[in-house]
């Protein structure tokens, strides 16, 4: 064990997964000398050397397309997108590519990719670096989309989906990089996908989370819990396509209450999807309205601090929604 | 003002001196059948969907046999074809047995596919040929990726990436070539101007006459060639794969050639001079290769004859087996999403009842 | 009036805005000569030249992008995107430039432009020629998502969206430009945009849908009526984003039961907002969970007939649907 | 295969020959006195970033001043700067008022947009600066849009379209170059070749030396010049913006510069080699103009003093500009989504309860 930030434990994961198989290798913009925007990579070039650590052309594209001719072929690339704000110009090469070969060769080429990609606000980076785009690729059967919320889950669900057999979107959250630290074993271990996690059990009522928001929602939580005595059950979805919706539809079943919590859009976000899987599955069992906790259907996140707090998630913004619903 | 650069043009009647690899014209006679049976089994399509025999939609390739048989001749198994919507004939040349591609055709169980994408877009894992989506480019550039392992993997492979000019306006296009010169993968990057992409003239697309200039904008050789030439294409693409074989980088190869008939069967291409058309008819790379042959007394009426028969017979055969597959059954549509099966999930959908009350009042 | 099929009301709305406002032009690959893939744009170049109708290179990505600039330089285009599935070089102009140009400006550069697309399945197009995202543009604040159901509507509202100084991603449903007729003013009028329809009033329960499958859905109302006298209320969304909630929430609230039809994916689906809205904002009116319509979560639509079937809605999956929730 | 083709390169003495529209040298004391303008005003603001005084980032072009101000001189009001995350100070160019410029940079409520993009990335609409998003090459292509209306509109002005090397590789600046080669648009587009794309260098951009050879793939003049040669810059630009006016169509300008700094403020730049830092300092392009007016009588320590003293007096005021200037409030981050407001729909998000029982049993 060591103490390890979400960032260490990324490039831990990464290298022992380049250890482990030499048929992992990375490519993206400025991985291999810098070590990355946000120095994921770091090492990793000196360690393991240009043919497997890749300094890319600017192009998100044939990043990710060269990336999936790769896998075909029998490697297991780990292409990096630098933000999420970025992505677009390897959308088709992940929607259309990656996504559908499976399917489109009925199971004869496949595409065992993982794609990092750097996500999320509060961090003041305005509207191009803070966005928070998950919706896109929950909603393209085909791709599997994991968001880890803590270091540990960070380094064992990278290992689970660099060993995945389907292309994985892989967001790691810039705000979580380096603000929270925990025991991470530096021994292999894999945080099974498509799993949600109890992250905190309750009984009182359902929240549900993933990401940096998640961590808000723990604190939420806690605070819950010593105002009012309400025990709150929080579910880090960690998985978030395809969605493990048993984990949060049994919680449902026991709180009866449940808020969504994320800090994309509203709009279809992921909690659209996790609300209208509760009004249709567990209905019979809620006795409030599902609130979501989102930001506001704005381009996100703008710059200036006060703009920028007004759209993201908070503490408190997810108290007043769990007494909101405590209280109907 | 950068100056214009002229591509290197190579003259067929050269090459028929310098290419002689094989004893007995076997080489140009292989050439020359492949392009009949290639235009044979393109026109038994276009019957076949007159006729109303499968649905979807076909992109025929009549008229450029000399480009998708010359570049595509002698791969290794273990070379790829990355093709293009237009290049289902290129299946045939990699090795692809005719019943699976008109099984392909009719979308059923037995094709490669197993009827999930259109009746020409299919691939054949087991000898390398990408399955193609409909994005125009796309398959270049994960013809890319293949390329990048064969590098890494030191294998002695080549990637053989085909599609029209109309795929160079794309910004897919430029990524993929541009990453190709950066790393020097082994591709032969063909780009077939048969002068229009769908109803658009090529001068609509490019502001210059010769593709392959732009071969200049990565740093890789560009060729032109006359694409109905099959002699020549083969040379061209002969020397760009064995370079790529040899570690020397990428090639773009521009063919010049022409489509008969619409971009698809759904298209009358009322867009094109009727003039224009008869003059590419004119210049049937098949007929061509006959006269040229029969000039170096390598062919025949007879020995055509007999091909024809052969062909004939094969694609009956092929079409009997396709006709007599089984269709795919709806649920299996569920199937090879994932790695895992999806069908419980998809096909029931649990309820959940309340676990207890937690005893607060209501 | 004239009797007009979907896309001779989508030709009409073009030729009378170009006729209009000089400042419309179209853009896009075959929009010219050929008059678009599916004859949308028949007869307007020899109308208006090729100033004013630009066949394009084939390049969605600066299709859309030059439009934008043209927007911001005063002009109203109305460029075309062939099918939705090749939308995707186009993203980063349609998500990252129009979509956040006025916000990012503070108001003082806007995108008055609309992007044709033409989108939807049960045509037998395979896996490239039949989706039906719109949901990626729905989760993007800044546009306006526009989808008709019926020739009227088809007219009217592409004359409201051109004239609107929002981008707007309009989507044509290929199915419906040639399957259905009906009376269509040849005069001046617009439907107004943000503002779902009631396309057959009913008091027992409340289905919701847009597009081709709200024709399905009338279809199966109108089973609903024969077989069990129920009176199924119709709601015809329109435009998907931003949303007219009001209208199907009122519905909701007067008929107490909801399902959502759509074509696309069920996850993250625009059923998914839906129902999340109803679950949060009409909880107390609901007497049974609100079920959802739609594609299963695979690659759309695959391309053989039984696939093709099984993946998409059809008025008899509506009715059992809407017995279901009735039986509740 | 395709010959290398030597983008032309304009020496500079040549052109200070053939070059002289105004009498006493005054083009060449305003490129100067601009250059020094830039370069205050940017160094000012990194001693802004690292006393805190403002949050974000920030990309200076310090060394590269030159590029900056040769391309974008004496514009017209109507004429558009498409400017990227590096061309901050285009904005001096255009006449962008410095307050706004350093409200901007403080995020505040009086700046071009009101506290939304990052520090530096704001547009100016009352003098056509296109609001840069921070997707590289985006701008060019917007732009290409608004050259497509000046050409629609029948108006005589241009789009001066910025961004560095790196974008070169993106299919978005592939897209928009070929766009504006197949309909001749007015358009200049500069390349700042500064060697690195953050930390990568041209040579794993792209497999060419010479950025303006890529114009050949697009039928356009492309021409590479010396990036710290204010009046090289200079008069290729203007070359090629009178051509674009006269509607001659667009141009490719490659500008061989370097910065001087990090790629951003975060960025110790640790990548580069410091002998490569230090020769190109010493190829300081204000510098070298210095020298250059001093040995033609334009130039005194006097002047610059002078000059120093007034810029620094209008960045101090600029400066109490913005930091007296109001934060914008949280609730505007709900204006200017649409042309309607959203405030209702997101402050009040209503409650409906049943209209009236419908008779049926639960
Ligand atoms: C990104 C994208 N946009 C549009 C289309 C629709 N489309 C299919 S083929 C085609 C024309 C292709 O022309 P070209 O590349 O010259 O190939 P050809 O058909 O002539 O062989 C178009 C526009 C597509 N498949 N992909
Ligand atoms: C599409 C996209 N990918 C990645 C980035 C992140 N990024 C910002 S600037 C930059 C490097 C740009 O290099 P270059 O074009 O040479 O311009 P320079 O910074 O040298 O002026 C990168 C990778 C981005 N803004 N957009
Ligand atoms: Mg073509
Ligand atoms: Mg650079």
């Amino acid at each position: 064990m060591a103490v390890m930030t979400y960032i260490d434990a990324i490039n831990s994961a990464l290298r022992e997964e380049m250890a482990r198989d030499s048929s992992v290798f990375l490519i993206g913009e400025d991985i291999g000398k810098m070590g990355g925007a946000f120095r994921a990579t770091k090492g990793l070039l000196e360690e393991f050397g240009g043919d497997r650590v890749i300094d890319s052309p600017l192009a998100e594209g044939v990043i990710v397309s060269s990336s999936i001719g790769a896998a075909m072929a029998g490697m297991r690339p780990v292409p990096e997108i630098q933000f999420v704000d970025f992505i677009t110009p390897a959308m088709d090469a992940i929607t259309q590519q990656a996504a559908k070969l499976r399917y489109r060769s009925a199971g004869t080429q496949t595409c065992p990719m993982t794609v990092r990609v750097c996500y999320g606000g509060s961090v003041g980076g305005g509207l191009y670096h803070s966005q928070s785009n998950t919706s896109w690729f929950i909603h393209c059967p085909g791709l599997v989309v994991v968001a880890p919320s803590r270091p540990y889950d960070a380094k064992g669900l990278l290992k689970a989906a660099i060993r995945d057999d389907n292309p994985v979107m892989f967001f790691e959250h810039k705000k979580l990089y380096r603000s929270m630290k925990e025991e991470v074993p530096e021994s292999d271990y894999i945080v099974p996908l498509m799993k949600a996690a109890i992250a905190r059990p309750g009984r009182d009522i359902t929240a549900i989370s993933y990401g940096y928001t998640l961590q808000l929602t723990l604190q939420a939580a806690e605070q819950m819990k010593q105002k009012h005595g309400v025990d709150v059950e929080v579910i880090d979805l960690r998985t978030l396509a395809p969605l493990d919706t048993d984990t949060f539809l049994e919680s449902v079943a026991k709180t009866s209450r449940a808020v969504v919590i994320h800090e994309d859009n509203r709009t279809l976000g992921i909690g659209a999807e996790v609300a209208a899987t509760i009004a249709e599955q567990a209905f019979d069992c809620l006795d409030a309205p599902i609130l979501r906790v989102t930001a506001p259907d704005v381009p996100l996140l703008p710059a200036a601090a006060d703009l920028e707090k007004f759209c993201t998630v908070s503490e408190d913004k997810i108290v007043a929604a769990l007494e909101r619903s405590m209280a109907y | 003002m950068a100056t214009t650069v002229e591509p290197t043009r190579i003259a067929a009647d050269v090459l028929m001196e310098k290419q002689s690899p094989e004893p007995d014209g076997a080489l140009y006679r292989r050439l020359y059948s492949y392009m009949l049976k290639c235009r044979m089994v393109e026109e038994r399509i276009r019957v076949l969907y007159r006729q109303g025999r499968f649905a979807g939609n076909y992109f025929a390739a009549v008229g450029q046999e000399a480009t998708e048989v010359g570049v595509t001749l002698d791969l290794l198994p273990e070379d790829t074809i990355a093709p293009s919507h237009r290049n289902f004939v290129t299946h045939i040349m990699k090795g692809t047995p005719l019943p699976l591609m008109f099984a392909q055709i009719y979308g059923r169980k037995t094709s490669p596919d197993q009827g999930r994408s259109a009746p020409a877009h299919c691939g054949y894992a087991p000898l390398n040929v990408i399955t193609p989506s409909s994005t125009i480019a796309a398959q270049l550039n994960v013809g890319t990726g293949i390329a990048l392992a064969y590098t890494m993997r030191r294998r002695p492979n080549v990637v053989v990436a085909l599609s029209g000019e109309g795929s160079t306006s794309l910004g897919f296009w430029h990524e993929a070539v541009n990453f190709a010169g950066v790393r020097r993968l082994p591709i032969l990057i063909v780009v077939e101007n048969n002068g229009y992409a769908e109803s658009v003239p090529v001068a609509l697309q490019t502001a210059v006459d010769d593709i392959s200039v732009k071969a200049q904008a990565y740093g890789i050789p560009g060729v032109s060639v006359d694409g109905n030439d099959v002699v020549a294409v083969y040379a061209a693409a002969r020397e760009a794969i064995d370079r790529a074989r040899k570690g020397e980088g990428p090639t773009l190869l521009e063919c010049r050639t022409y489509r008969w008939y619409g971009h698809s069967e759904i298209d009358p291409a009322k867009y094109r001079d009727p003039a224009e058309v008869a003059y590419w008819k004119a210049r049937d790379p098949i007929t061509a290769m006959e006269l040229r042959l029969e000039s170096a007394q390598l062919w025949t009426e007879r020995w055509k004859r007999e091909l024809e028969s052969e062909f004939t017979r094969e694609i009956d055969e092929a079409i009997a087996f396709a006709e007599s597959s089984p269709a795919p059954e709806g649920k299996e549509a569920l199937d090879e999403v994932y790695s895992f099966s999806i069908r419980e999930r998809e096909l029931e959908r649990k309820v959940w009842e309340p676990r207890f009350t937690v005893g607060r009042a209501e």
